[in-house]
């Protein structure tokens, strides 16, 4: 790539400096767009390289667990909050907070399941889709399913092992996106092998 | 009010045309196609002029009998060209120059729609039914 | 006034119009050569003066639009020309009198009038008349010219008389009104003393005045008058007028500016009649200005041009003029004419908006009903005019119109020609071109909508034209180019239209050149089907020409430059020409594989598909198939043969559909997927297929290594049975076949074998080499099993159990449990059990023959071909021996051993040990034989140091003693049987009977030792009780044979 | 939404190569995906940026755009600048490009910056493209996290 | 006053870095034992004190000391350890342990694709600027200890 670049700009000899520019405003929203976009060509890459959207479903998941392992640890070094007392806490933690600082939005948490173990976080709207309207040959496409993903891994490192799914999605037609969480167990951690 | 909206590409093609009554559509489709000859023109123009002309909306293209025509081009150089019944009066410029942003906003959602290749057909709801929106609410 | 002079211009006020007509009869050719010389002095010098006339001549003018002379003077007719044959004096009169005729048509206006009489000589031609000219014929007339010029000098004076006493008399006598036609009624009984009406003959009188100047090359002055009459006929109203007197300013004023002309062609026309040089005009008026504007020092024009408009007022005062000429409807043709001449200067403006604007104007100002004629021609000017100011779709629009305007029904008979010309000349107003080449880049990005609709009127008005070929080649360009934008119903449509034309004119891939120089070029069917996928496919496995030692270049890498930019596309083309790493063979047929599908919303037939090659020489066998509506992707297989050697590369395919011939190159196909398309021909091979005595086998069997298997044959045999494999060779092929090599490869098997399974002699064989073509040749193949049966243990675990120690009765025979299975079975073996047990038995053993042959030229270059026969071997047993024990004899250095021997065949057979004579069993009898043997050593054969340091791993050593022990014992016993019925069946006494031997007291340490035996505890517990019981380790042998009994 | 844009375009690149590993093992494939994605994302964006400015006068103008606000929100920050030979030779500098500041300073890693790079070069593509210039846009890395990203403007 | 050494220790107890500034005895056993020594040792600890904890704790304990050094504990809910040997003069350095995590290995870690979790860290980057911020700190001093 060097040897790209080289070819254009040693070579030539005047330049010409242009004064430096002020930061422009709604930075935030733009850039917010940047990430909504950049997660569209995601998918939408991901429907040429598989052609059932199953494994574009799968695909993106394993992207957001990806994301969720490493995520969580900026959210940790950013937000000063602690380790989680019970799941409703975490639940908390999630909407209000990590919602919040990554995308903007503050979803409610709904229908806790009797035994505690089970909420739905609602997304009024979906920085996600902007913009998208899903074509009739990917009705199957769960487009926002990186989200369950990150979730997923998150908090798996947090030692909790989670199951994560949409169970709305306003893509689909639905009134509002509804995220299903659901608590499988602890994940103990314990002394690597070969210790004593 | 517009009895025909079109939206053309960078390259002189239609990407979506609609029209009241829909069978007149062909008709249009001259109407809007020789229409472009006046936006080169103006757009042209503007590049000769100085900073002063640099507005997206072009005003008024061409009259004709029955009709009256105007065009707006955006920077990525898409043109979007809108029919008004000439009989029409109670339409203000500002009010064209208003329709053709809420045009411009809507083409833009289209264009960040992921599954939207730049430079094919418009198949959208959202775009039907803003231009729809445009075209029924007769003042 | 009412046919408008749409060519007419600015700078054409300055001229004067003279008429030039035949009178009598004259033929076309010769007035228009006459006509040529006479308008070719359209410009002339007034001597004396540094004035200049302009004239304008017209072979046909309408007396109507005369009238309007006294409106604009160059719209008065005041000279004419008229031309006559005439070659008898007594013509002469009558011609003479047609002449005044003629004149009287324009008398009113005429300042005076030539005759041109050709072809009459004698007195009449004598008399010289300066109003007539005589010439003998059409080619000695050099005078004509000087003529001419003579005439315009006449007209000059005239119009020179006129202008002055009209421009000097004074306001007090009474000046004239002068009208247009239709003016006349209106001014009956006006009060002509009125200040108003005054004032409007004069106004009206300068701008008459004015006019005259103007034509009279006085330009400065009819600048002033037109100035003055303007100011007149504001103050009065008179609109009509005063949009003529502006109009008249503007002419003045743009001739001032564009010396060039306006008119475009026809101004240049006007210069080049000239002997002037073009710029002429600005030797007259120095500092005149160039047609991109003002001058840059003007200051000593300042005074002269001070009543000139600027180029902006120009166009201002033309607005004014037409909005005045608007309000009369009787001026239609005078508002028309005038925005055209405006639009003309604009377009030299280049303000090409206002320009617009006035013919958009134009384009709505409806004169009394016009002939279609007329329309045509007014909407081609108009088209004409668009273009001009670059305006392309507006002027395609028009051309379409008039086009259409051609054929429309009205017209008695339609000018399809004319329409369909008209419509070509649209093409780039549609950016349009009709080269499918255009279109092979991705999708079409154009305005279909327009464009199809263009391309239906072509194809219709071609066929309307009765030209076939032509609509076939639009139709077909329509179908290919426009396939996407075409709804199911139109595919339908056009595909039936096409058919039915093409039934009459197929279509073909020339080229057809219209007359007026454009080109069609041919439309290939790229579409239909559309080839996705172009796979050269490699000779099956037998046919694969292999060379001695292979050396075949792999694919180069292409590693792609570090370039951010999807310029990747491009080694699609490298992909193409890359070379293919297998070659096809001359003579024999190869196959190309397309994936071809059918976008259309019907069954679409494709006649005679084949290939389109270069390089070697090839012989395209066609196909024809029909594909399903919209099919997936559909393999497609075009087949040819190669008929000479060498690179040959696959460059496309032909195909013929809705009767349409298509050469479809894989260049000019998008997004085509090939590995390859150039791949090496070797020279011709021999065929060599293969046929066999004995039954093909269904089951084909699996060779590890890659290379498949062409035949499988199957037998079974009774083990060490030996049997005769005769093999059928034939050449099929077309080359002698020269060089046989056989190999065999035996497939893994656990078995162990004895002696070797296939065995042959190719001498016989090569003897009746070269095997020319269609000759056969025989090959023989011994293949002979010999297998080891141990593990049938179960055998004689059942004979024992039924406690018959000593035997010789069949019931205590396997067989019999076959025959008839015990009631009171075991669990150990149910009924089917037994037959399972008796399936047990068929071993099987496989095996290929490999027959590397090759011959003819391909020999010569080092190739040869491959083709295996799969051998599928089942063997089962003949003999078993069911029990074994020993007795001791009478020397301790003796043993007899004691066999039960089954023969399961269906056979009668012999058997005999050594010394033994033969015995002889029956189809499933079992008797038991004895043979005496001497007491033997192993360790003599295993201990040897040599075996020892080859079998390092003490299992392996293990197997080693047990065979080198079995082969020992075998070549003492020399046991051998035979199936009498047919040939002999060598047997081996199997590695289990042999263990049993080792089991008897034959030698004991080696017992112990012998790990072998712990499988056989069972049986041992049964045969020798004693032992088991004590495990005494050093019995001798007395007393365990003892203990036996 | 920073951290989470990193995280994503990390994870894409990723994803793209892994999905390579079990297909086409050819860099030039990938790259050119990832470039691609970035041409799609930046016609997008370059759409919704230019709605509401005022029309360019010239390619100078257009450049000055994207490197000043288009630059500046995708990335946060200003570039440190932008050089050109006015001949449709454009090189933008960032001293420290976001995507590559949290990988290494200096040579470490050097042989991996195409692949994170090759997003933004398309991204840039696409941006102009969609303004109607044709070009080649490439990256240059001599020493983390600084970048040069030079466009050649394609004269049809 | 003065730093000794610094591990830092992943959820699985591998040693994602280790290094030192003024360790003036070594272990005498390979690193690798080291390190799990270590791991070992806080993970009992860390399990003792949240079992004979009096109160529901929170953030596990914070740091112990012997006559000769201090040891400060940091661990986040992912089970990221950072561990930080001083002399006894140090005071609580819980911001600074958290700033380690949050502030470098969290941005050149973390958020850096090429380096895989769970491994020994290989970014230069992250150990100069880890060093660099170690020897920054008020209390890092040779001369003392």
């Amino acid at each position: 790539m060097s040897r790209q670049a080289n070819r254009g700009t040693e070579s030539k000899k005047m330049y010409w400096y242009l004064p430096f520019p002020l930061p422009s405003a709604s930075l935030r929203l733009m850039s917010s767009e940047l990430f909504t976009l950049t997660y569209g060509a995601l998918v939408t890459q991901l429907c040429k390289d598989y052609e059932n959207d199953e494994d574009v479903n799968k695909q993106l998941d394993k992207m957001g667990y990806n994301i969720g392992v490493r995520l969580i640890e900026d959210f940790l070094a950013r937000s000063n909050v602690g380790r989680c007392h019970d799941f409703r806490e975490t639940a908390d933690v999630i909407a209000k907070v990590a919602f919040k600082m990554y995308l903007g939005i503050t979803p409610s948490i709904t229908n806790w399941s009797p035994a505690g173990d089970e909420f739905s976080l609602i997304l009024e709207n979906n920085p996600l889709v902007d913009f998208v309207e899903l074509p009739d040959n990917h009705s199957s496409l769960i487009y926002s399913n990186l989200l369950c993903g990150v979730l997923r891994g998150a908090l798996e490192m947090v030692q909790m092992a989670v199951d994560v799914k949409f169970v709305q999605d306003t893509l689909k037609g639905d009134g509002v996106t509804e995220i299903r969480m659901r608590f499988i167990k602890r994940i103990e951690d314990n002394l690597p092998a070969g210790e004593e | 009010m517009a009895v025909c909206i079109a939206v053309i590409a960078k390259e002189n093609y239609p990407l979506y045309i609609r029209s009241i009554p829909a069978e007149h559509e062909l008709k249009f489709h001259y109407t809007v196609h020789t229409s472009l000859d006046v936006v080169d023109e103006k757009v042209s123009a503007m590049g000769k002029a100085l900073v002063d002309q640099r507005e997206l909306y072009l005003g008024l293209l061409y009259p004709t009998e029955d009709y009256k025509v105007y065009g707006y081009v955006t920077n990525s150089k898409v043109k979007f060209v809108m029919v008004v019944d000439s009989s029409n009066t109670a339409l203000r410029d500002n009010e064209i120059r208003s329709m053709f942003r809420k045009l411009h906003n809507s083409y833009t959602d289209v264009m960040c729609n992921p599954f939207y290749n730049p430079g094919d057909r418009i198949h959208s709801r959202a775009f039907d039914n803003m231009v729809t929106s445009m075209m029924v609410q007769v003042c | 006034m009412s046919v408008p002079d749409y060519m007419q211009c600015a700078e054409d006020h300055q001229t004067l119009l003279v008429v030039v007509q035949p009178v009598g009869i004259v033929s076309e050719e010769n007035f228009f050569r006459i006509y040529k010389r006479i308008s070719s002095v359209s410009q002339i010098n007034v001597r004396d003066s540094q004035r200049v006339l302009y004239i304008r001549y017209r072979h046909h003018y309408p007396p109507e639009n005369n009238e309007w002379g006294d409106f604009q003077t160059h719209r008065k007719v005041v000279g004419l020309i008229t031309v006559t044959d005439c070659f008898s004096a007594k013509d002469w009169p009558q011609t003479f009198e047609k002449f005044h005729v003629q004149k009287e048509i324009y008398g009113s206006t005429l300042y005076d009038s030539r005759l041109f009489v050709f072809g009459l000589q004698g007195e009449i031609a004598e008399q010289p008349r300066t109003d007539v000219a005589f010439y003998p014929n059409y080619d000695e007339c050099e005078s004509v010219e000087k003529r001419i010029e003579d005439f315009i000098e006449s007209l000059f004076i005239v119009l020179e008389s006129k202008r002055l006493d009209r421009a000097t008399d004074k306001s007090g006598d009474k000046i004239p009104l002068l009208c247009v036609p239709f003016e006349k009624k209106d001014f009956v009984g006006l009060d002509t003393d009125s200040r108003h009406y005054k004032k409007r003959c004069q106004g009206r009188m300068r701008k008459h005045v004015g006019d005259l100047c103007l034509q009279a090359g006085m330009l400065q002055d009819s600048l002033v008058h037109y100035h003055m009459s303007v100011e007149l006929l504001r103050s009065v109203n008179d609109f009509l007028w005063l949009g003529a007197a502006l109009e008249g300013l503007c002419s003045a004023s743009v001739i001032y500016h564009y010396p060039g002309g306006t008119g475009g062609k026809a101004g240049v026309r006007r210069l080049q009649g000239t002997s002037l040089p073009a710029d002429s005009g600005n030797r007259h008026r120095p500092g005149a200005l160039t047609t991109n504007g003002i001058n840059a020092d003007t200051s000593t024009e300042i005074g002269r041009a001070k009543n000139c408009l600027s180029p902006e007022d120009i166009i201002d005062k033309y607005k004014e003029a037409i909005s005045y000429y608007s309000k009369y409807k009787n001026a239609g043709v005078i508002e028309l004419e005038a925005c055209v001449k405006a639009v003309r200067v604009l377009a030299i403006q280049k303000r090409s908006m206002e320009a617009s604007e006035f013919l958009q104007n134009a384009v709505y100002i409806n004169l009394r009903q016009l002939s279609e004629e007329e329309k045509i021609q007014r909407y081609s000017i108009l088209s004409e005019l668009y273009e001009l100011i670059g305006f392309h779709r507006k002027s395609a629009f028009f051309k379409r119109v008039a086009a259409m305007q051609c054929v429309a029904p009205s017209i008695a008979e339609p000018g399809w020609r004319a329409c369909y010309k008209l419509l070509l000349e649209t093409l780039p107003g549609y950016s349009l071109s009709l080269d499918p080449k255009d279109f092979n880049k991705g999708t079409h990005r154009g305005w279909a909508a327009v464009q199809m609709r263009l391309l239906h009127e072509l194809v219709y008005a071609s066929r309307r034209m009765g030209n076939p070929a032509l609509s076939v080649r639009h139709l077909s360009f329509l179908l290919q180019t426009m396939l996407d934008f075409l709804s199911d119903q139109e595919k339908k449509d056009v595909t039936q239209s096409l058919e039915s034309y093409t039934s009459k004119c197929p279509g073909t891939m020339e080229l057809i050149s219209l007359p007026d120089g454009l080109n069609l070029p041919p439309v290939p069917f790229t579409k239909l089907p559309i080839v996705r996928r172009v796979k050269l496919l490699n000779l099956p496995a037998s046919l694969q020409p292999q060379k001695m030692k292979s050396l075949l270049g792999q694919s180069m890498s292409t590693k792609s430059p570090f370039i951010y930019s999807p310029i990747i596309a491009h080694n699609r083309g490298e992909e193409r020409s890359k070379k293919i790493d297998f070659q096809w063979v001359q003579g024999d047929v190869c196959e190309v594989q397309l994936m071809v599908y059918n976008p259309m919303p019907f069954e679409l037939r494709v006649e005679n598909m084949g290939l389109i090659t270069s390089g070697v020489e090839f012989e395209s066998l066609p196909a024809a198939l029909s594909l399903p509506a919209e099919s997936g992707l559909y393999p497609v297989t075009l087949v040819g043969v190669p008929q000479s050697t060498g690179q040959i590369t696959i460059n496309g395919y032909h195909t013929t559909v809705f009767g349409v011939f298509s050469d479809c190159l894989l260049d000019s196909l998008p997004g085509i997927k090939t590995n390859g398309s150039t791949v090496e021909v070797i020279p011709a091979l021999p065929r060599l297929q293969i046929s066999t005595s004995l039954p093909r086998s269904a089951r084909t069997l699996q060779p590890a290594s890659g290379d498949e298997i062409s035949t499988n044959v199957s037998v079974q045999l009774y083990n060490g049975e030996t049997q005769q494999l005769d093999i059928k060779l034939e050449n099929i092929g077309s080359e002698p076949l020269e060089t046989l090599e056989v190999t065999s490869k035996i497939l893994a098997t656990k078995e162990k074998l004895y002696g070797d399974f296939l065995s042959w002699k190719l001498e016989e064989t090569l003897a009746q080499f070269p095997l020319l073509p269609g000759k056969t040749a025989t090959f023989t193949v011994n293949i002979k099993v010999k297998l080891d049966f141990s593990c049938q243990e179960n055998l004689l675990q059942d004979l024992n159990d039924d406690g018959i120690s000593v035997s010789g009765l069949p019931l205590s025979s396997p067989f019999r449990q076959v025959v008839k299975p015990r009631v009171d079975s075991k669990p150990a073996n149910p009924p089917e059990g037994s037959k399972a047990g008796d399936f047990s038995h068929v071993k099987t053993l496989e095996a290929i023959l490999n027959f590397k042959y090759s011959g003819g030229p391909g020999h010569v270059d080092g190739f040869y071909r491959n083709l295996s026969l799969g051998i599928h071997v089942e063997a089962e047993p003949s003999v078993f021996f069911t029990r074994v024990s020993t007795l001791p004899a009478t020397s301790t250095r003796q043993c007899h051993l004691l066999l039960d021997v089954f023969n399961s065949t269906e056979h009668e057979l012999t058997i005999s040990a050594k010394s033994n004579e033969e015995l002889i069993l029956h189809a499933g009898e079992c008797q038991r034989m004895a043979i005496q043997v001497d007491k033997f050593n192993f360790e003599s054969i295993s201990e040897s140091p040599a075996e020892r340091t080859q079998f390092t791993n003490h299992k392996q050593l293990e197997e080693e003693r047990q065979e080198a022990r079995g082969l020992e014992i075998n070549s003492k016993l020399d046991i051998h049987w035979n199936i009498i019925s047919f040939g002999s069946v060598e047997g081996i006494l199997n590695q289990l009977v042999l263990e049993h031997l080792q089991l008897a007291p034959l030698q004991w340490e080696t017992l112990l030792q012998n790990p072998s035996i712990s499988h056989m505890l069972p049986t041992l517990v049964r045969h020798f009780p004693s032992y088991i019981i004590g495990y005494k380790s050093t019995e001798n042998a007395e007393r365990f044979s003892y203990t036996a009994k | 939404f920073v951290a989470l844009f990193l995280l994503l375009h990390n994870e894409m690149v990723t994803g793209v190569y892994k999905s390579q590993e079990q297909g086409e093992v050819e860099n030039g494939r990938c790259i050119t995906k990832l470039e691609n994605m970035g041409f799609r994302v930046g016609q997008g964006l370059i759409e919704r940026f230019t709605k509401d400015t005022a029309r360019f006068k010239d390619e100078l103008d257009i450049m000055k755009f994207i490197y000043k606000d288009f630059w500046t929100t995708v990335f946060k920050k200003q570039i440190d600048n932008l050089r050109t030979n006015h001949q449709g030779i454009y090189v933008l500098q960032g001293n420290k490009f976001r995507l590559l500041t949290q990988m290494s300073s200096g040579k470490q890693y050097l042989d991996h910056a195409p692949k994170y790079l090759a997003f933004t070069c398309g991204l840039i593509r696409g941006g102009l493209s969609n303004l109607g210039i044709k070009s080649i846009v490439t990256a240059e890395v001599s020493a983390m996290p600084t970048c040069k990203f030079q466009v050649i403007i394609q004269t049809m | 006053m003065t730093v000794h050494n610094l591990y830092l220790f992943d959820r699985d107890g591998v040693c994602l870095h280790y290094s030192e500034w003024h360790r003036k005895k070594q272990a005498g056993i390979p690193k690798e034992e080291e390190y799990k020594l270590m791991y070992g040792m806080l993970f009992s600890i860390r399990s003792f004190v949240s079992k004979m904890s009096p109160v529901d704790m929170k953030d596990g304990f914070l740091a112990f000391q012997t006559s000769r050094y201090k040891l400060h504990y940091y661990e986040t809910p992912t089970g990221v350890k950072v561990v930080m040997n001083t002399d006894l003069g140090v005071g609580p350095i819980r911001d600074v342990l958290h700033h380690i995590y949050s502030g470098l290995y969290v941005e050149l870690v973390v958020k850096n694709p090429l380096c895989p979790l769970g491994q020994t860290v290989q970014s230069e980057l992250f150990r100069s600027r880890l060093d660099a911020y170690v020897r920054s700190l008020p209390f890092f001093s040779a001369r003392a200890g």
